[in-house]
């Protein structure tokens, strides 16, 4: 495998190009996703390569946007839909839940939905209360769907060609602050399973499950910690449905300590979810309260000072390190 | 002999009316409406008398509707239908012995019992179900008519809602999007005058809802949906536009719900005059039938009414194989929510 | 105050009748909540006592029925605006959590949201996937809103009573098989403000947090268990949005075991929030993980031996209580 | 002289055209319309610049809409916006310096710093706000209507949104209820030709938005949105209805955005031709207003200019004003959560 550097965004778009190349059942729509490649760039180039017919622009209309993929994946057609900013999944939300992620258990099992939904979820732009959300809690507590939130370069390719891939209704969160960030990416095609946990760096201390941007600032805690004496393991559980459990557990029972990062608000975050699970299956190994870094209960503040005060980074999260490992 | 109802409309064969319909389409036509007349009959007597869980939304005196449009499609043509499923899957193809298994919750049913009344549907005869949340179904047939249009294979969709559906905002971006890509889909409206307990003038300032097919650029028509001859000739003619490329047609059939909004008489408060109903049911989309095919000597009354009883007859066979299927078993409990 | 027993719903019923007798900007609007007085009794008589103004059946439209109730709401209104079934917010979801929950503070504080949202949750009835949800874990995790959960015909007077009466934007789930469950309620107009815990039981061996209808089954499971010489003490939080961290935490400090018991779905239920926030603060008083008891990962099945299976019971609950106090 | 555009539409005074309209109301539009522009052309800099932060999406060339259905409302009548909102928030009587306060993130602005650009708004002019949900301002609108109704208060409401809102659930949901409601509302699509960069004709297939009314059985009327007396005309007589208990006007504005969807020029794709823009640039607003106002006598070229001069002068007063102000502290992050 040749590889090189690219951005998250490159990496995703490049993945979305491979697997349209060799599927000719996949199409992408979506809100500018075609004359205009998508507001992020995600989807450049799509359109000149594959045409008209397998990249649309569509009104604003999730409903349609979202209800349109079930239908065609039921059909048996791969559709890529793109909601663009995560926040407006509250528009689309019963074709998420009650039509895409129900359709096969509804029907005894009778049909799949082999439907990808895409997004783009995070703060950190100054985008407001409307534009700033990361609502996977929502959409991991929703049965019949999976949840894929690539934290790098690589991930972003292997994840949407995995999700795609996968016979379920899958939405891919793409974070807006990670775009432009880059990393080592094969240039040929692969795909990530949904539900492998990626354990970015080994430690011994204390394990930091971190989600999305989360896990370059957990890196970057670590580092600092690591020049204090504290050994820091970092899971990326890449998604949080299915939520690769066993590869958290095993690492908590290592290390007797977690700390769990994101940046949707704590109270009801994933962060709870997977804090319920290490202290119901590593009870015993636990030699501190499993702790949560994640934004306070309020919506997400225009201004550049609250949000950086609202939004997690890796000083957060070192100091919560320190005052759990301090504990043991 | 022509009659006029109460209702103004006439009933009865009419000069120059239909005149290519043959005896064959007659009996179809006749027996797929008195398929879905006699299993709703049946089902909503076995929920009230409690032998049968769930809700049931019943579709009897709206039978000409499913029957009509459905007597145009083909098994690969696809359909989306809506907490009151049971007459399309009827009318689409399905079958008695699932139908009725489903409505028992076994496992012999179309869902295994999973789904029950509401999600109702026959993945191989082109269902992709009923669905209980209203306007759901719609974008969901916009989808598969979207796959027909890709894969050019010649298939249409068709997605049935009723009235009140109209009002919801699923409704309005599904039909705006097919307008704009010219979809092959046919979009029914079964405006039986009511969204459960609110009349129509309560819920839209519209008589016709057919015009609201002005807003998407694409032509809206008003058939009588107690006319299945009516009902089938417009869903020809929105199948052949669709077929031909030009896109999505909005059929508004007038039709009504004979029984309550859920089960027959569930209704305790009287939210419509008994006259309104006596009304309608002497225009019963049957009986009209009958009317055609007897006055032009094309099908017996005798064999009208065989197919009466033999439906029954199917019917009640099939409910006791329902009653015999086995129940699910919940260690299986987790079955079928993802594809492995 | 003279009481007597009324039903769940009857109760409900009571509290909006006298809250809008005593406030004339108390509005209600919904699907057929005005002449059929909802399908659930639950606004029975309100259009023959208040009137075409103030009792108004709506079209089909979930998105415009919450909007209005915002927009009313900000000009100093109490609407009440009805969901029928809690399945439907996904229908209305934006208008929920973007709009009525962010606006105060997307505008700086300078605005009230005093909207209430009722509906009714819950399974039990056949009513299949898209009829039977408990979807409070969603609702708890939007800054801005709050969520209550009556668990008895008391509380279903007194919550709607208390969220009609709150300043901010009020979800009340009604629990549709609890409507006809009877209980003493006060003939007096009271409200419960949000926030509030019930200690429904006290015990000392482990307590049971238990949601809604499960308020009944873990009744039911500790009288069983007391037999059993365990002796259970049951927290009902109310609301779930704010929670009464406080009550629960001093409950399992005392009991130092914990079992949570919700209808929804366990995984990124409300559930995993409460089991967070306990082994967080109560951490070195727990002698056993905290357990969670609730539905598996799937949707609501439509046959009544898999819903049966599905939803717990008393009899989970006591064994999950038993595997948790035979651990300490 | 009357002089005809590129776009073949009338230019200048015309006979028997805005017959009554006094030297008050030219000056009062005149520098709502050019409060507007400035402030949109400073604001735009000032992010481009990278001395602001956020999203701006500018109304520029759009002003005679906001300005001309503004200038018939009293502070008492409520309004919602889009993510295109500081136009409306203008001409509904916001001032510079909180404006600019908030576009600056500070404790001045009139959301304390928290909403920012796509939430601006005052409540206490009747305001509730820009929204940065497509569609999501109009149900509110609804609200405020209905509260309008329910108090016999005689104010009305108004909503905004674009030609690309009008394909979204809520618009259609919205109008509908306000229509069968009587409620007195003006709906106002600001038909600028895009929804983002998808031009109209590949959104929707209708050429006047207004016709959308229709569905709803209210008056439909389209206007244009580059002259602020036609659209004050149609906005008199659309409140007047609404205050006679007659219900919703939708009116459809045609207009055009200078600039591009986001910003002043972040268009990376050529998504409309040059000429398209110049030819609206041609019949800009404020110059329409000048011409009038100056060949009719009413204002002097000089008095236009000073309103310019003026206007500026205000707006480099409140940047410096919203420069100095002071930051939010992150102590108070969890305020204006709740009403406690
Ligand atoms: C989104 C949503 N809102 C409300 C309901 C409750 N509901 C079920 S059927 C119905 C009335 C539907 O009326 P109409 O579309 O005219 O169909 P009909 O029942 O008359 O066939 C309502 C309000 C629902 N299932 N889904
Ligand atoms: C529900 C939703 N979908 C998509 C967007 C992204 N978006 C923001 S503005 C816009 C285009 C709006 O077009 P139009 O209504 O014509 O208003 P204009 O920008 O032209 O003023 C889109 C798609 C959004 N903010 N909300
Ligand atoms: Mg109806
Ligand atoms: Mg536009």
């Amino acid at each position: 495998m040749t590889t090189r550097e690219l951005t998250y965004v490159k990496a995703f778009n490049e993945g979305l190009h491979q697997v349209m190349a060799a599927d000719p059942d996949v199409f992408l729509i979506g809100e500018d996703v075609a004359g205009y490649g998508g507001v992020f760039h995600m989807f450049d180039g799509l359109l000149t390569e594959f045409g008209p017919k397998r990249v649309k622009d569509t009104p604003i209309a999730e409903q349609a946007i979202i209800g349109l993929g079930v239908g065609a994946a039921a059909r048996g057609l791969r559709p890529v839909c793109d909601l663009m900013f995560m926040d407006f999944v509250g528009v689309a939300m019963d074709q998420i839940f009650n039509q895409a992620a129900k359709m096969k258990y509804m029907f005894g099992g009778g049909v799949s939905v082999p439907l990808t939904i895409t997004t783009a979820g995070g703060g950190g732009m100054s985008a407001a209360a409307q534009h700033s959300q990361s609502l996977e809690a929502w959409l991991a507590h929703i049965p019949g769907l999976k949840v894929a939130m690539p934290a790098s370069a690589y991930d972003a390719k292997g994840l949407i060609v995995g999700a795609i891939r996968d016979d379920n209704p899958t939405i891919v969160v793409m974070n807006k602050k990670m775009l432009g960030m880059k990393g080592p990416v094969p240039e040929e095609l692969y795909a990530i399973p949904m539900g492998q946990a990626n354990v970015v760096r080994e430690g011994s201390d204390v394990t930091i499950v971190a989600i999305a941007r989360m896990v370059v600032e957990a890196t970057k805690a670590a580092a600092t910690l690591e020049a204090e004496g504290i050994s820091v393991e970092i899971i990326d559980p890449r998604t949080v449905q299915p939520l690769d459990t066993d590869t958290i557990v095993t690492s908590v029972k290592k290390t007797n300590r977690a700390v769990i990062v994101h940046e949707a608000v704590e109270f009801g975050g994933i962060g709870a979810e997977i804090s319920s699970q290490i202290q119901e299956a590593a009870f015993d190994y636990l030699d501190a309260p499993v702790a949560r870094v994640a934004a306070p209960f309020s919506p997400s503040p225009y201004s550049p000072i609250l949000e950086n005060a609202y939004m997690p980074d890796a000083a957060r999260i070192a100091a919560r390190v320190r005052a759990v490992v301090g504990r043991g | 002999m022509t009659q006029t109802t109460a209702l103004g409309v006439q009933y009865g064969p009419r000069e120059g009316y239909a005149d290519d319909v043959t005896r064959e389409l007659v009996l179809e036509l006749h027996r797929g409406m008195v398929r879905i007349r006699l299993f709703e009959e049946h089902a909503g007597k076995l929920v009230e008398s409690g032998d049968m869980p769930g809700f049931l939304h019943l579709y009897v005196g709206e039978e000409a509707v499913a029957t009509g449009v459905m007597s145009v499609l083909t098994d690969a043509d696809q359909m989306t239908s809506t907490h009151r499923g049971h007459g399309h899957a009827i009318a689409k193809g399905a079958q008695f012995r699932p139908m009725f298994a489903e409505l028992y919750g076994k496992t012999t049913g179309y869902c295994k019992g999973r789904g029950g009344s509401m999600h109702i549907g026959d993945t191989n005869k082109g269902m992709l179900g009923a669905n209980a949340i209203v306007g759901g179904g719609i974008p969901i047939a916009v989808g598969a008519a979207f796959a027909s249009q890709y894969r050019g294979d010649g298939t249409v969709a068709a997605s049935f809602f009723g009235d009140g559906a109209t009002n919801i905002g699923a409704f309005h971006e599904a039909v705006n999007m097919a307008a704009v890509w010219d979809l092959p889909i046919l979009f029914i409206c079964e405006n039986n005058g009511y969204a459960e307990f609110t009349a129509q003038g309560n819920h839209m300032k519209l008589e016709d809802i057919a015009e609201r097919a002005a807003s998407y650029g694409i032509p809206g028509v008003v058939v009588d949906g107690m006319d299945v001859l009516a009902v089938r000739a417009v869903a020809v003619a929105a199948v052949e536009r669709a077929k031909a490329g030009h896109g999505p047609t909005l059929i508004e059939a007038k039709t009504y719900r004979y029984f309550d909004h859920q089960g027959i008489k569930g209704m305790r408060i009287p939210y419509r005059d008994a006259a309104e109903v006596e009304a309608w049911r002497e225009r019963d989309a049957i009986k009209l039938l009958e009317v055609i095919g007897t006055e032009r000597d094309l099908v017996s009354a005798k064999e009208f009414a065989d197919i009466w009883s033999q439906t029954e007859a199917e019917i009640l066979e099939a409910i006791e194989f329902a009653r015999n299927s086995p129940e699910p078993d919940p260690a299986d409990i987790l079955d079928d929510v993802y594809t492995v």
